[in-house]
């Protein structure tokens, strides 16, 4: 090696020194009066519906926060970014707010797929990463040490909870389930069966159908055909209500139809796209939030965001953004002054949040990072909703 | 249900869905016969006509069955806007047949992302809409099966969209004006036929094909800003016809709405997905010139 | 003499139409051979097919004794036919120089893209050379950068030409080369062709409308009309033939 | 400048780069260098078929998908080396290239576009249902690249590698420019009856640009592995091949220079507007559109075209 060579890489790695020294002072993201949250989720491409509202309901709960005084005498500042729900760019935005914008944890994600992708590089750079709504089956099983997620449930959680209200309510005994061929289909599927099979039921009946699906009259007749006592779907809006439909049009109405939360935004949406109020008559989905059965939830969450976003109606899933949030504070406030990530994934860790919002306790340990594992079941029959007396909570195993 | 009963049903159903491929079929064909692209953004009129007729039943108080008539006339002008102001100016700078061909395609990719694009700019269509059926009923019996009236409707408008085609390509002055133009477009200017205005009302023309498929698929698809990626079952039914012969797209549309059906019942769901794709690629293996038409598919030297 | 060409009975058919309709014809090695007869004859279906776009039905063509049937369109340049196109038509994005080059690359070994620089460099140094010669003869070496669709429309035609000659054939086809010239093109045209003839032996087959030319240069004549021949003979001979009056020169010579 | 310096310099002055920016920027930039990179071997592999030859073929994300599951998963189930298994799966999915090619070739534009489609298509579909290899849905967690016993787990240690990669691209791509074979890609792009008459064998010609577009995007797809950590067959899709043909045509296909600046705008036109009020982003979708639309109705050379114009005329 040659002179210049030394010299130059002697020039580095003082360069480098020089930069470790001073992001090493102090935690990053974390000062006297303020700590900095990197939040994101899909502001733009085909899954805004999944982002916007949540993304805008995380940042009234920390202005709501902020305008009480803070946590422990700091405010939060949010640095707020648009991940399109792809995993090159959720990565890029990661590694943004972590490297440019020094934030001290990230709070973001509606997509599942699209955080998988940064899993590694969490894990490598040691930052703590809350998800904001993404039901996140892949990024918390198996779990690892800075990801923290599934506010409202895992896939898991609603495929378990139909099924076993199913079999415990309903007394359903052949179950026919009908799912995508993707990453939510398959959790949904595998604890759907594991709880039919342990509580004594049969399956008769798996179609997997591709999301995109236009015309779901094969399925829909496979379903038929297999004689359920009833159907539990894990579709996507739009199949969900075409499922809805045909099975409306073939009178299999009889037959107890159970839908997890994805499927229906909005309840009076979905009935009016079904159309056909029979195909209503005998529906049921699952539901994370207890603004249903209480108004004064519902009103305080809708006040709250008409304050903070006074140009926006709230879409279908706003209050989905709402638990992360308040899981991030409730951490915030129980580790006081003293702010380093390690001591936030610690803290985290023994998180056992109750609120009035949600159907079950926020919960993680050091071997769980599935925050919301009890759902209620909600019967619509096209005009009001109304919550089934017990809650069913999914025993950490099944489809596991 | 016996397993005959059942594969009657799917039939029934898959024919009623072909229809509306047939009909984007149709509306992707008359313009590649006429000017040669392959429109990738066929899909998105259909879309687009499906939200400006949800948009116009929002904001207008009238009767359904006015606004599905004059909705065809905005995906109209849309076609002819595109054809006047993108088309024609790129076929002005053109260097070769070849090039320009590609610019072509790719003019209609970026009209498929702006029409996606200002879509889903409204709030709105966020959420998964429906429009309602033209007609709406208690549903048919006959024994086992069913059949919705909305179905019917649906058959019956597809079908007189492609006899109106049919007789207006075949019988007209105006087809036979658009038949020279798309056969020798040199020797139809020489003759008289003003064959930029040919061109773009065969853009106008298949733009509202497109349109009315939409209002028809809207009920029954529902309506994403997506939602015109069902566009590939059209191209692989107007494969099945040769992309050149109109009553081979009509049978394609039928017979792939009936396959994807069967494939749902004997394979798996999961294929149905997969179906259209592997259909344009058969076809074109065995016999790329379609099932409908005697002139190649190889290119003519 | 010796008969370079030959055709015997070529019969090509689209769908029900005839465009040739068994056609002999020999072309001597060394001469100037002239194809007319008006619009839609066949005359430019009988040049697809010796350039085997189409393949004829019936009939044999053979070429120094190798019948053209065995081989496929990107081979008869190999064999020493090359042709030119009526409509003005070339690589019109690329550059005047490398359209000769193209117009060369039969003659070159195929270059392995793999090769280093200056191996390459040697490989192409004969080519360019020729390519040289070809455009400074041509008159089109001062626009050797230009992209070829932006020259005007006679040195388009001239590219062709160059593009055609670059192969060094033993036979030239010529479709409609004197079309859209103007006199002085045409004149140079006349002399050009002769000199390819007597300095480096080439046969054509010249297909032209323009009959001053034709007449000028050709060494034989065939007349065509709905894909048959009519007439053939020499220059004179086929001018005087009332058949050829009747089918085609008379209205031509009315209209000149 | 002869060719054989000019790719010297490109190589010099890119690992130069490889190795100093990772030592001055954060993270994300190299990340954001990584990924242009990654985009811009694929934008070149994609502009030889359609902007050099003509040709529309639409089956470049699959071919991109084979190279990132095939280096992956000889990486992680056979042992092999990145340095072996890269080239392996560009070659697997150069070799996949050739047998679509040598059907879809022979069809007119139409077919060859919609064929191609379609395999792409069927190819994702193979992604996301042969579970027992590519894990399907759940996607693939990729273990670390090994490169000559260092692993690569990291932007900045992946960058030089890239760059490395990314200079033997471009320094074969001018190669195969200044050939007979890129001559003729040209030459049938412009008229391919000339081009037959002139001896070119058409057919031969499109099926290599075909293979070598496959064999670059199997390259870009094993790039992939080597900075992410993570594949799911959701993010092989159409958007994608949007964004890399938009890439080309906005920039100027049929030159290297034009794609590069195609790349580098689109790349980082996103980053660019993370500046914009939050509101305005849901725009995106449109622009995109836009700027493609009025790239090719204005400038069908994109905007290395402009500016070389302008530079002509001066």
């Amino acid at each position: 090696m040659n002179m210049k060579m030394k010299l130059f890489k002697g020039l580095l790695m003082a360069f480098a020194g020089v930069f470790s020294v001073l992001s090493s002072a102090q935690t990053p993201g974390v000062t006297d009066k303020e700590i900095v949250i990197g939040l994101f989720a899909p502001l733009s491409g085909p899954l805004v519906s999944y982002g916007i509202d949540p993304l805008n309901a995380a940042k009234m709960i920390y202005e709501d926060v902020n305008s009480k005084g803070g946590i422990n005498g700091r405010k939060i500042r949010l640095v707020i970014e648009d991940d399109k729900c792809t995993g090159n760019d959720l990565l890029g935005v990661a590694k943004k707010l972590i490297t440019v914008d020094n934030v001290f944890i990230l709070h973001g994600g509606s997509c599942t797929a699209a955080i998988a992708a940064a899993q590694e590089y969490i894990q490598r750079e040691k930052v703590p990463f809350v998800m904001l709504n993404a039901a996140g089956d892949n990024a918390v099983f198996p779990p690892t040490r800075y990801m923290f997620g599934s506010f409202q449930g895992t896939q898991r959680v609603y495929g378990s909870a139909l099924s076993e209200f199913a079999i415990k309510s309903l007394k359903a005994k052949r179950i026919a389930i009908i799912v995508h061929d993707d990453d939510y289909g398959k959790a949904n599927l595998a604890a759907a069966k594991a709880v039919i099979t342990r509580l004594g039921g049969e399956v008769v009946a798996e179609e997997k159908i591709p999301p995109n699906i236009s015309d779901i009259t094969a399925p829909v007749l496979n379903l038929r055909a297999s004689k359920p006592d009833a159907i539990l779907s894990g579709a996507y809006p739009a199949p969900a209500v075409l499922l809805a439909q045909k099975y409306g049009e073939f009178g299999m109405t009889n037959i107890p139809l159970l839908q997890s939360t994805q499927g229906m935004p909005t309840p009076s949406v979905y009935a009016k796209n079904v159309g056909n109020p029979d195909a209503l008559k005998n529906l049921y989905h699952t539901w994370s939030f207890t603004d249903i059965a209480k108004e004064d939830v519902r009103e305080r969450m809708l006040a709250m965001y008409k304050k903070s976003n006074p140009d926006r109606e709230p879409g279908p899933f706003m209050v989905t953004g709402v638990p992360s949030a308040l899981a991030v504070i409730d951490t915030l406030q129980r580790l006081g002054r003293d702010l380093t990530r390690e001591k936030f994934v610690d803290a985290m860790e023994k998180l056992n949040l109750n609120s009035d919002l949600m159907t079950g306790p926020l919960q993680f340990s050091a071997t769980r990072r599935d925050a919301l594992r009890t759902v209620e079941v909600v019967k619509f029959d096209g005009k009001t909703q109304k919550v089934m007396p017990d809650y069913y909570t999914w025993n950490g195993k099944d489809g596991n | 249900m016996g397993l005959f009963n059942l594969i009657l049903q799917g039939i029934i159903s898959g024919v009623v869905t072909g229809c509306v491929y047939a009909l984007v079929a149709l509306s992707l064909v008359i313009v590649y016969k006429s000017t040669d692209v392959v429109n990738f953004a066929g899909g998105e009129l259909v879309m687009i006509g499906a939200y400006i007729g949800l948009l116009l039943l929002m904001w207008l108080d009238w009767p359904y069955v006015f606004i599905f008539l004059i909705t065809p006339v905005f995906t109209y002008a849309l076609g002819l806007v595109f054809s006047r102001f993108a088309l024609e100016k790129i076929n002005r700078k053109k260097t070769s047949s070849n090039t320009v061909l590609v610019s072509f395609v790719i003019a209609t990719i970026a009209l498929s992302d702006m029409l996606k694009g200002i879509v889903r700019v409204i709030p709105f269509t966020e959420e998964v809409r429906r429009l309602p059926p033209l007609f709406s009923g208690p549903p048919i019996f006959l024994g086992d099966l069913v059949i919705q009236p909305q179905d019917i409707v649906i058959v019956v408008v597809a079908s007189i969209v492609m006899l109106m085609l049919w007789l207006l390509f075949g019988y007209t002055l105006v087809g036979k004006a658009l038949r020279a133009t798309s056969q020798n477009e040199r020797a139809a200017s020489l003759i008289g036929i003003p064959v930029k205005s040919v061109k773009s009302a065969i853009w106008g023309l298949s733009a509202t094909v497109a349109g009315i498929a939409g209002l028809l698929l809207a009920p029954k698809l529902l309506m994403t800003p997506d939602m015109g990626n069902m566009v590939m079952l059209a191209f692989a039914a107007a494969i099945i016809g040769g992309f050149s012969s109109l009553p081979g797209c009509v049978v394609g549309g039928i017979l792939l709405g009936i396959v994807q059906n069967m494939v749902g019942i004997f394979i798996s769901p999961q294929a149905i997905a997969v179906t259209p794709f592997f259909v344009i690629m058969l076809v074109l293996l065995i016999r790329p010139q379609g099932f409908f038409d005697k002139t190649l598919a190889y290119k003519k030297v | 003499m010796s008969v370079l060409l030959s055709l015997k009975g070529v019969t090509m058919r689209f769908g029900g139409l005839v465009a040739l309709n068994g056609l002999d014809l020999d072309i001597q090695a060394g001469s100037i051979h002239a194809l007319i007869g008006p619009n839609g004859a066949g005359k430019s279906t009988l040049l697809n097919c010796l350039s085997r776009f189409f393949t004829p039905q019936e009939g044999s063509m053979s070429f120094k004794g190798e019948s053209l049937l065995n081989l496929q369109a990107h081979e008869v340049v190999k064999v020493g036919i090359s042709r030119t196109f009526q409509n003005i038509e070339q690589f019109a994005q690329l550059s005047v120089y490398e359209n000769v080059l193209v117009g060369l690359s039969s003659k070159e070994e195929r270059y392995n893209p793999f090769l280093p620089g200056r191996v390459r460099a040697h490989v192409q140094a004969q080519s360019a050379e020729h390519a040289q010669e070809i455009l400074q003869e041509l008159d089109l070496w001062a626009f050797r950068d230009q992209p070829a669709g932006s020259l005007d429309f006679g040195r388009q035609k001239m590219l062709d030409f160059a593009r055609a000659l670059a192969s060094r054939p033993q036979l030239l086809l010529l479709d409609e080369p004197a079309a859209g010239l103007r006199n002085r093109e045409i004149e140079f045209l006349d002399s050009f062709l002769r000199r390819l003839v007597k300095e480096q032996g080439m046969s054509i087959l010249l297909i032209e409308h323009v009959m001053q030319l034709v007449m000028a240069i050709a060494d034989e004549i065939t007349v065509l009309n709905f894909g048959e021949k009519i007439a053939h003979g020499l220059p004179r001979e086929v001018q005087s033939n009332p058949m050829v009056i009747e089918a085609y020169l008379g209205k031509e010579v009315e209209h000149a | 400048m002869s060719l054989g310096r000019q790719q010297l310099l490109i190589g010099v002055i890119l690992l130069a780069l490889g190795l100093i920016l990772p030592a001055l920027l954060p993270e994300y930039f190299i990340y954001l260098f990584n990924l242009l990179m990654m985009y811009l071997i694929l934008a070149i592999g994609l502009d030889i078929v359609m902007g050099w030859s003509g040709q529309f073929a639409f089956a470049h994300i699959a071919f991109y998908g084979i190279g990132i599951y095939g280096t992956a998963l000889l990486h992680m189930r056979l042992g092999v080396p990145f340095i072996v298994g890269m080239p392996l799966a560009a070659l697997l999915a150069a070799l996949i290239g050739y047998l679509i090619a040598v059907p879809a070739t022979k069809l007119r534009t139409v077919y060859l576009a919609l064929s191609t489609f379609a395999f792409a298509q069927c190819a994702a579909w193979v992604f996301r249902t042969w579970e027992s290899l590519t894990k399907g849905p759940d996607g693939l967690r990729m273990t670390p690249t090994n490169l000559f016993g260092f692993e690569i787990v990291n932007d900045s240690q992946a960058m030089p590698v890239i760059a490395v990669i990314l200079a033997l691209v471009i320094a074969a791509t001018l190669n195969l420019l200044h050939s007979k074979l890129g001559r003729d890609f040209f030459a049938v792009r412009d008229n391919e009856n000339v081009a037959l008459a002139s001896g070119v064998d058409v057919k031969a010609t499109k099926v290599w640009a075909l293979t070598i577009s496959a064999f670059y995007a199997g390259v870009a797809g094993g790039v992939y592995t080597l900075f992410q950590s993570y594949i799911n067959p959701d993010n092989i899709d159409v958007t994608l091949l949007v964004l890399i043909l938009s890439m080309v045509v906005v920039g100027g296909s049929g030159s290297l220079a034009g794609v590069s600046i195609g790349v580098v705008v689109l790349g980082v036109l996103p980053e660019v507007l993370r500046a914009a009020p939050k509101g305005l982003l849901i725009w995106q979708e449109f622009v995109y559109g836009l700027i493609l639309m009025l790239a090719i109705i204005f400038s069908p050379k994109g905007i290395w075209g402009l500016f070389s114009r302008a530079k002509g005329k001066s």
